[in-house]
Parts: C-alpha cells; structure tokens; sequence
C-alpha cells in the first residue's frame, strides 16, 4: 500500500520552495499567456495563484509578428506572437506596481537577440522589484537569438553563466522543447549557474490552410502549445528531472489537477499553465482545487511529496 | 468559472446561418452594440479554441441576446448542434463596441455577409438618430433578418453579388454614391476587408467619422495573449493593436486600410 | 486567381512516381500500423492503396516490449511496441507471397541495432520481390541502435551510406522527428545516396496513470502519433522538402483527405497513415477519395502538381 | 467504411453499469460468446480510441446484441450518454471466444466485476449442457444482470467483496471448494487477473479443461499494430501473442500467470 494513514485534522500544504522562492502553491501562470495579469484579473482574484511569468520582456519594446499569430491545431493551438511586449522599463515601470498588490511570486521572462541583451535585462531586472528572472532561451518566433541559444548545450551554457555573474535573483532557464537531447541542454543550464529549469515552451510546427494554400501563421511557423504535446512535455519533465539536482517547473498542455498531478509525479516541482486557459479562464483555480483533491483522496499531506512520486 | 447560459432560441435564418437567442442578464446588462461574445463549441478538444461571435441584438427586458452565425467550420459546426434549452458556454460581453450616435445625428451602416449581425444592435441602440443600413449578401437566398433591419432603420439598401436580390453588385457602389450625396454624421462598417477599406478611405477623404469593425484570429478573447494582432497607425510607423481588446470597433483613421 | 481552367472531359491523374517507383495514388500505410496487410483486407479492397509500408523488420524475429503498449493522449497515442515482427526470413516467406496478390507497392521497414544488421536487411531484401526499403533509423522502442543512428546527421550518413553500396532497391530513409535540426539529417540521408526520405516516425513521449501513480506504458516512455502530431509533421516536411532535392513521404496524423492535402502542399509527394486508420479503418480509401474531391473542387489535374504549391 | 448501428435500449443496471441493445444483422449473425466489439466513443478527439466491449449476448431472432460497460473513463463516459434511436459505431464481432461445451457436458464460469458479461452469453448458447456460475461483485448495489444469469444456468453462486449479498468474500474460494468436489468438463473464467490465475492454476493442477478471456489496452483491435500483447508460453521461453485476435480467450495452458 503507498497510501499514508489519514490523520486527524489533517491539513494540506500546498506550498512549494523552489530556489528560495516561497510560493503558497505550485500553480503559476505560464509567460505570453497570462499578459501582466491584469485581464485574468477580471475573472478570479490573482492572489489564488503560486505565481505569474510575466508576457516574454526585451530590452526594448517589440511589437511582434504579422497576423494572423494563431491556429488551431487537433487538440493544440500554434502561435507565432513574436514577443509583443512594452520592453523592460515599461514593464518595471508601469506592470510592476500592478503586480505587486497581490500575494503572488512574480517572474519576470526576459528574451534576447544577444548575451548582451540579456545580461542587460538581467542587471536591470535584478534591481527591480520581482522574484526571479526566467530566462526565455526558447522562443521558436523570433528570427535572432532566443532559440538559437537554447537549441544547444553550447549556447545555453554561455548565456546562463553569463547572466548569472549579473543576476542577484534567483535564475530559471526555460527550455525549448525542439532538440535532440533536453538532458544535455538541461544540465548545460544546471552546470552554468541555472536555480531551476522550466520546461517546455512551444514545439515549433505548421498548419496550411488548404482552401487558399498558405500557411495559417502569416510567420509560416509557430510554436505548438496544449494538450497535444502534453506526452511529449510530461516525458521532458521526466527526463530532466532525473538529470539534474535543482527543481524542474513543468508545463505544455495542462489543463485540469490531474494533468497538474501528472508532471508533479514525473519530477516538476510546480506546474505552469497557459494555453487553457485561453478555453477556461478558470483553469488555473481550478487546478489548485484539482491537486488538493487529488492530495486529499490519495492521502498526501504536502505537495512537495508528490514531486517525482511513482512507485 | 461558469459562462454557461440557456439557449432559448435556436433557428435557421438560411442556408448555413443560425441564430441562437440566449438568456444571460450578466451579458444582456453589460454589452453594447459592436461587442463581441466568445464561444466555447462543444466541451472537448475537437474546437479547442473558443469562437469570437458578435452579438445581434439584446433584449433587455428579457435578458437575452441574440447572436447570428455562420456555419462555416468544425467549431460552429458544434453549434448548430445546439436546440432550445440546451446550455451554451458564452464568455462576454467582450471588447469595444461603435460609439453610439447623437440624437438626431444621420447615420449609415455598411455591412457585408456575416458583418451584418453587430450592425443591427447598433441600429437598435441608436435611439432617434436618422438610421441608413447598406447591406451585401451573396445572394437572394443568403439574405437574412431584412425585416429586423428594415424595423430597425429609415431607409434599407440591399445588394447582392449575383443581383439575384435587390441591386446587383457591391454594396459599396451605391453606398458611396449616397455618402457623396448624403454626407451623412457617421458611418459605421463591419463585413469583408475590401468593403471596409472602401468604405473607410471614401468617409475619411470627406471628412466623415467611421469606425470599423475588425475580424482576427483569437485565442483569449480578453487581451493578454496578444494573438489577435491589428496594424494600427503609430506616428509614421505602425503597431499592433488588437482586436479582442482594443477592438473589434476601430476609428477608421487608426487603421492601416 | 490561382484556379486553372476547367477542362472538358477532365480526368484526375492520381499517380505519382517517386524513385521510380509507380504508386497508383499517393496514399501508403504506414509502417507498423497495418500488419502485413492482411488484418485490413477484411475491411476494404487493398488494390486501393498506392502502397503498404509492413511492420518494421528486424533480422531475427523479435518479441518486443511488455504490455501495456499504448496509451491515449490528448489527439493522439504513445505506443511502445518495440518492433515485434517475425524477422526479415519469415518476411519473405510468409508475407510477400500474400502481398504480391495485390497491385501495390510494397515497401520493406527495416530497423537494426548495428550498421551491420541494416547492411544485411539490405542484402536480403535486395533479392527478395519487394519494391523499396525504407530504413527506419528513428524507431524510440528499442534500447540498441535504430533511433541512436537517426539522432545525428553522422549516424544517418554512415548508416545511409553503407546500405545504399549494397542495396539494389529504391531507398527511403525514415526519419525521427525527435531532433533539433531535421533538414541536416534528411541532407545526410541524401548526400549518402538515399531516393527519398519519410518522415516523421513518432515524437518520444510519455503519459502517466496518477491514480497507481505508474507511467502507462511499461516500457515507460513511448512514441506519439496520430492527430497531435501534425502540426509538427507538417513542419518538418515543409521544412525537410524545402533543404533536399530527393522526393519526401509525409506522415503524422493524417486523418482525411484534407489532411494528406496540407502534407502534399507542404512539400510532400505521398503520405503515409497510420494511427487513424485504428480509430476508422475506412481511413485510407476514404484519404484517396478526399484529394480527388479537393483536386476536383481546385481544378488540379495531376496530384503530382498538388506537391509543394503553396502560392 | 460504416459500423453504424441502432440502438434500441438504453438502460443502467446498477450505478455506473450501463446496458445497450443494439440492432446488427452483421454482430448477431457471425458473433459467439467471448467475441467483443470495438466500440467508437463519440467521433472526435476526446476519447481517440475505440474501446474494447464484451458481447454480453444475442438476440439471432431480433438481429440484435447487448453489451454492458461499466463508466469508468472519458470514452465510457461518453457512452452513457447515448440513448434508444441514437447510433453507435460498433467494429466486431472480433477475436476468438470460448470453446463451446459439447452436449450434456458439465460446465463452470467464473466471473467477476465487468468480467462475467461475456459469461452470460456463452451460458446462454451452451444448449443443454449442465451449467453452475459463480459471480463476483464488489458490494450487493452492484450486483447485475442476476435474473439473467439465473435463466441461462442450473445453478448460480454469488458472492460480494463486502459481504453485503450473497457470499462474503471473494468468488474464488467457494469455487475451489466446488471445483473439487465437482470435477466439471469445463472451466471459464473472466474477471480480474488474481481471480482468473486462481482458478486457471487449480483447474491446471486437477487436469480440468480451463480457458480465460484476457485483457489488454488495444489500438486496432483486429490484430495491425500489435500492442495488446500477452505474454504466452513458447516452449521454455515466452512470446507475446495479441488479445484482439489470438484472444481475448486462451487455453490457461497458454497464459503465463
Ligand atoms: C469580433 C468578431 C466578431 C465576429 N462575429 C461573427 C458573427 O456575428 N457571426 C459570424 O458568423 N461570424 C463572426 N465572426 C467570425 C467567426 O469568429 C468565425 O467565422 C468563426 O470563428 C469560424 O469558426 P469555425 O469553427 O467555423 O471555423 P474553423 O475553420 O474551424 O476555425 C478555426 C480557427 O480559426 C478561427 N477563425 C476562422 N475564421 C475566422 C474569422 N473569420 N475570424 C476570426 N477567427 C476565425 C476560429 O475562431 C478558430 O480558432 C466574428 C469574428 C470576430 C473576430
Ligand atoms: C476484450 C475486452 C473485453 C472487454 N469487455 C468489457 C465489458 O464487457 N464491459 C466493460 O465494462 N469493460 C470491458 N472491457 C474493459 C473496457 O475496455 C475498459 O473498461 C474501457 O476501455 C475503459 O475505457 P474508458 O474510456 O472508460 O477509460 P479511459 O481511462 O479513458 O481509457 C483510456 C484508454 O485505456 C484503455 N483501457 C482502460 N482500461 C482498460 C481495460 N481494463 N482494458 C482494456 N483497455 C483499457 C481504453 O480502451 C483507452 O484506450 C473489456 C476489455 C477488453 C480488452
Ligand atoms: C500565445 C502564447 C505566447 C507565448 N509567449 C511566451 C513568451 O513570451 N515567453 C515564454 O517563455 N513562453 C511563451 N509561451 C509559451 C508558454 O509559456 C508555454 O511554455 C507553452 O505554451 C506550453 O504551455 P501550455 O500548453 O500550458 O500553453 C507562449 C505561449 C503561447 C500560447
Ligand atoms: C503502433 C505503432 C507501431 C509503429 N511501428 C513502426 C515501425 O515498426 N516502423 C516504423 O518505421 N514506424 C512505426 N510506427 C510509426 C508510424 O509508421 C508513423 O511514422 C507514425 O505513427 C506517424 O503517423 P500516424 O500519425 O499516421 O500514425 C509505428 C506507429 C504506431 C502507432
Ligand atoms: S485574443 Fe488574446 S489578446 Fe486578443
Ligand atoms: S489492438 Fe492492434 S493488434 Fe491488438
């Protein structure tokens, strides 16, 4: 039996520590999902969540890629938003003091065309007023930098290790989900200096419109999210988990508490959630809720024991 | 989170066109004409995302709402699935709508096959103003709620593209006769992109207010994840805004027609 | 206007020649999916298809992986069969008689754990009465060689390379799409001399039962197909076709006839389906039936002309 | 291709147990007992696969099958909710059933939870041999399908987990006792995996014909892809033969349990 005996007044933690960072639940808002929280806001209070990465920030202000940015795909969407964003200094300057009315760890995701775009963002962010820099080495909508770094061991090694001489924050290194061997880029990561992995972003794919013979995404290409590359993220997880010492945040394609419950087992020590939220605006409460089941019924006190807990 | 709301209407206006009439006093309370709803289309992964539909008409002594679609895909293919009590996911109301007419302001609507829908709420709400409706179909049997409109305005204009209904053509061309004519307070828009663009450069080249109503691709709906992207005009270069959000209904100077 | 002029007395060519080879139309089973053939005879008439790729071969008979095999997932199914087949000998003796009672090309999947045993499928089936080899060097259910050979351009160039001096048939190379770069591998499959490259076999992935806390699949991590993967698929072969000038097979959730179009538009000359084919084994009559009902409504005379026509 | 069928009944046995009769010259005409049908649960993405479902019996009169399920997943789940009149998109029948008892011959099934739906049928078509079941459920609400059973054997023993009807404890064990004294022609056995090595090994041990109905996860289920494997012996070693068309019943002398 790997049931625990049911307590008296038992009570659930739900709260996890990843590099420092007390977050009241492993629940967090994925990056370019979520904006700065302020339209979510509309529709459940923000102080629910564990926390919030923020919409991919770079050094200036971008404006991102032609329309059409989205199709939907069997059980998925693909995006090609191409890191809209106000830049780093609007974003400290008028997101920051949005964010920080609510109980909620802040990540501030940071993308660049070069090292020394990130080392600047990083020197920038660590001065400002969030918890923790997650390094974007992988967004596959962006024609320099970002996925070219992350999409080799080489690459992430010499970004991470170059921000982390500069980042006083704890520092997570998002990778992209499109190489040969995640273990190797993962431990690339771990080795230069990285507090935590998070994975996965998007996997890079297409969708043609057959009616006119184009490509939906005016960019052509665009990053595959949602339930259908779930198997693929969970098996990410899994694997990197097992390679490296520091925490894993999983996510791709989370959609209730028991997809929640299933990276937690492959090794995440939280979870992110995106794409369904799109469908659900709910989602993301409605995990919590799933996982605190799930704790409950299966007799977990904390949800720190859930990480990496096959049998 | 709970957008579920009771459908107490469900009809087939023509071939591939349906209305569904549903009761929500959240929506019927909130929205105005130009504003959008989103649409979960069945409950599973077959029409993941949900669909941006407008809303027709609101009746809000009995806190409903119409909206008027058009069959044209996998997600409201599920819909026309749907019958009279059946229950419908709506998030909404959603974005900004037209800026509604002075009293006694002359206004003309144009609209274009499926952009016809928010332009008859519009008419609706739009009091005493002197109302003029321009309306494109594609053909006699595609023709859909003349009588709601023809209610809803002074004067109706209809054309259709095989001249099977009313004049034969574009909408445009005897819209634009009559602005030059009429020279009417504001115009508003809503159809295929063309027909917007027309409709926009004549109005702005006279001086007339316009607003448009933009369609895109959506995954939100609310905002925040930036997909929904629109050229706007910024200084001498250009941005994105977007639809869901900053939209649907832009100020014809804003865009980039 | 990109339609052509409707001819009187229009006739629909569905044939397409790829390495010499005739196909009837460019709808193929997919290997490991439909036997050797005979399971789906019962359901439709097999001189329909254009081809049948069998069940992966290995030199000796194999027994494969413990149960459970498969998993479903969101738009898809991981599945870790690991190549259970009765060996390249009893192919031929048992197998081909039967397939030649039809008119259709018969494509031999072979997998290996050593260049050799590729080398010596190859010279086996070389005089065996089969139309093609297609090497699959991207299979993720076998501990030993198969995928290890398809991760890196130099496994696929050596393994190629050496079949291709020995091989007497036309030489597909089926591709993993559990890489970071595909076109630098489909140009090693054909710089070593392969006729055509298929691609994707599936995307390594993994589902877990949270309620025994246990990965699905006893073998743990499997291969994903069907529906979810095609946004994925579709970009590789846009991709792939667009770097090689050697004709490319594309398959990955092909599920109608719509489907089998955005792949030959993306740059494929046939397709390859597999997993909806469980769901609806009515699927690939149903495929050819659906490109003709598009090059009829399209105006395309020649499926052939349907290849790669993006406008 | 079209497996499209009507169902006539739609009916739930216990909570969670659901019954459907369905019309099919093509299932009633060819199937015998142990077969099972391929099941498409819905027609989009939610539930991909087909599911596996025992044919519980036929009606050759009225050309018609029942199957029974039992809600345990998404695709069963979206099973109950079809009703009579509605259509259901049944493969089969597929796989090898049970060896049929020869006349006067003295027979036993041992079934247990979803398990003895394939039992009823071949008691039903096992003419005028001597027939004794013995029938496993967790608790007495889910005791299903008793009347039947009792028609179709000469004797019928029933025993719950919790002891709330009929026996206390598990069905294996007044069987044992049974099974000794008795010494039947023939055993069948189907239900969960200790159950069924129970009672193969006894079986095997006192030289009594035995054949089990085995469970796999399947893909095609008609013997393509090859992933519902089970372990079978081959001479002093083992191979994985296919549950959907090598079973889902086997000799017990084949399995390795
Ligand atoms: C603000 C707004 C208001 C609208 N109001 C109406 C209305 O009142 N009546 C009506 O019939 N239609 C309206 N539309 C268009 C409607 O959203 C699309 O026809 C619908 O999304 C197509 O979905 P589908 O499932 O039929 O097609 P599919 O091809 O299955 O759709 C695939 C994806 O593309 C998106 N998509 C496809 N076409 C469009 C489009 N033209 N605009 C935006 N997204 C699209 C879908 O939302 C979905 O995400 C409106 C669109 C917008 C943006
Ligand atoms: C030959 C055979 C006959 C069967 N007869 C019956 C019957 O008469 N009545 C009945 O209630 N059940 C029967 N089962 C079990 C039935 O197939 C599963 O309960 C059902 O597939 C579960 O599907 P789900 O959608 O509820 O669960 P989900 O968890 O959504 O299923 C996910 C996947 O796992 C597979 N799966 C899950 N459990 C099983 C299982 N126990 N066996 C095989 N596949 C499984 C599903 O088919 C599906 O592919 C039979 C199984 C087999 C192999
Ligand atoms: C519209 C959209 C925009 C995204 N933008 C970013 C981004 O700016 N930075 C980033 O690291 N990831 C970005 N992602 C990736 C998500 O954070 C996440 O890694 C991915 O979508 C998988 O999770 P999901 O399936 O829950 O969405 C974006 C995803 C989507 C769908
Ligand atoms: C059950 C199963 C077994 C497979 N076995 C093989 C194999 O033996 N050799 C091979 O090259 N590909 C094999 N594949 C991969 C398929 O041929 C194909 O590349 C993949 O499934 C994607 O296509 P689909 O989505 O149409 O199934 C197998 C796939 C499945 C689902
Ligand atoms: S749809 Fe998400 S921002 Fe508009
Ligand atoms: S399910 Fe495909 S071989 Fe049994």
């Amino acid at each position: 039996m790997f049931y625990k005996e049911l307590k008296e007044g038992f009570c659930l933690d739900l709260t996890v520590n990843i590099a420092g960072l007390n977050f009241k639940n492993p629940v967090i808002a994925a990056s370019g999902t979520f904006g700065f929280g302020r339209e979510y806001a509309d529709y459940f209070d923000l102080n629910r969540l564990g926390g919030i990465s923020v919409k991919g920030l770079t050094l200036e202000p971008r404006r991102g890629n032609d329309p059409p940015r989205i199709a939907e795909t069997p059980g998925g969407i693909l995006n090609s938003v191409g890191l809209q964003n106000p830049g780093v200094h609007a974003f400290i300057r008028d997101e920051i003091p949005f964010l920080r009315k609510y109980d909620l760890v802040v990540i501030a995701n940071v993308a660049g065309n070069s090292i020394e775009d990130y080392c600047k963002m990083a020197e920038i962010l660590s001065d400002a007023d969030i918890d923790a820099i997650e390094l974007n080495v992988s967004c596959p909508n962006v024609k320099e930098g970002c996925l070219l770094f992350g999409s080799n061991p080489k690459g992430v090694l010499e970004v991470t290790g170059e921000v982390r001489r500069l980042c006083k924050k704890p520092l997570i290194v998002k990778l992209t989900p499109n190489v040969t061997d995640i273990v190797e880029i993962a431990k690339a990561a771990e080795a230069a200096g990285a507090d935590c992995i998070s994975l996965i972003n998007t996997v890079l794919g297409m969708a043609i419109d057959i009616e006119v013979r184009k490509p939906v995404l005016a960019n052509i290409m665009g990053g595959l999210s949602g339930p259908a590359v779930k198997p693929v993220a969970v098996r990410m997880v899994y694997q990197v988990s097992k390679g490296v010492r520091i925490p894993v945040i999983g996510m791709g394609g989370i959609s209730n508490g028991d997809d929640a419950v299933e990276f937690l087992l492959a090794g995440a020590s939280a979870v992110m959630i995106g794409t369904a939220g799109f469908v659900n605006p709910g989602v993301w409460v409605e995990t919590i809720d799933g996982i605190e089941r799930y704790m409950k019924k299966h007799h977990f006190e904390r949800v720190a024991e859930l990480t990496g807990a096959l049998v | 989170m709970n957008f579920n709301e009771r459908i107490l209407k469900s009809e087939i206006l023509a071939k591939n066109i349906h209305l569904l009439r549903i009761k929500s006093e959240r929506i019927a309370m909130k929205a105005s004409p130009g504003q959008f709803v989103n649409v979960r289309c069945g409950t599973g992964l077959d029409a993941y995302l949900r669909r941006p539909v407008s809303i027709c008409r609101v009746d809000s002594e009995e806190n409903t709402f119409d909206m008027v679609f058009m069959n044209r895909g996998k997600g409201t293919n599920l819909l026309c699935g749907l019958y009279c009590d059946d229950v419908i996911d709506v998030m909404g109301p959603l974005g900004n709508g037209f800026t509604l007419p002075g009293k006694n302001e002359h206004i003309a609507v144009v609209g274009g096959g499926i952009g016809i829908f928010p332009l008859l709420y519009l008419l609706e709400k739009s009091g005493n103003a002197k109302k003029s409706a321009f309306l494109g179909f594609r053909t006699k049997k595609a023709v859909v709620l003349k009588e709601a409109f023809q209610k809803a305005c002074d004067e109706l204009v209809i054309s259709t593209d095989d001249g099977s209904y009313g004049i034969d053509g574009l909408i445009t061309e005897p819209f634009l006769k009559w602005l030059e004519a009429e020279r009417p307070d504001r115009v508003y828009t809503c159809g295929p992109l063309p027909m917007m663009r027309a409709v926009a450069l004549s109005c702005m080249e006279q001086g007339i207010f316009c607003e448009v109503s933009m369609e895109q691709r959506m995954g939100c709906g609310i905002g925040a994840c930036l997909v929904c992207a629109c050229k706007v005009k910024d200084g001498d270069d250009f941005n994105y805004a977007h639809v869901c959000k900053d939209g649907p209904v832009f100020p014809a100077e804003r865009l980039m027609l």
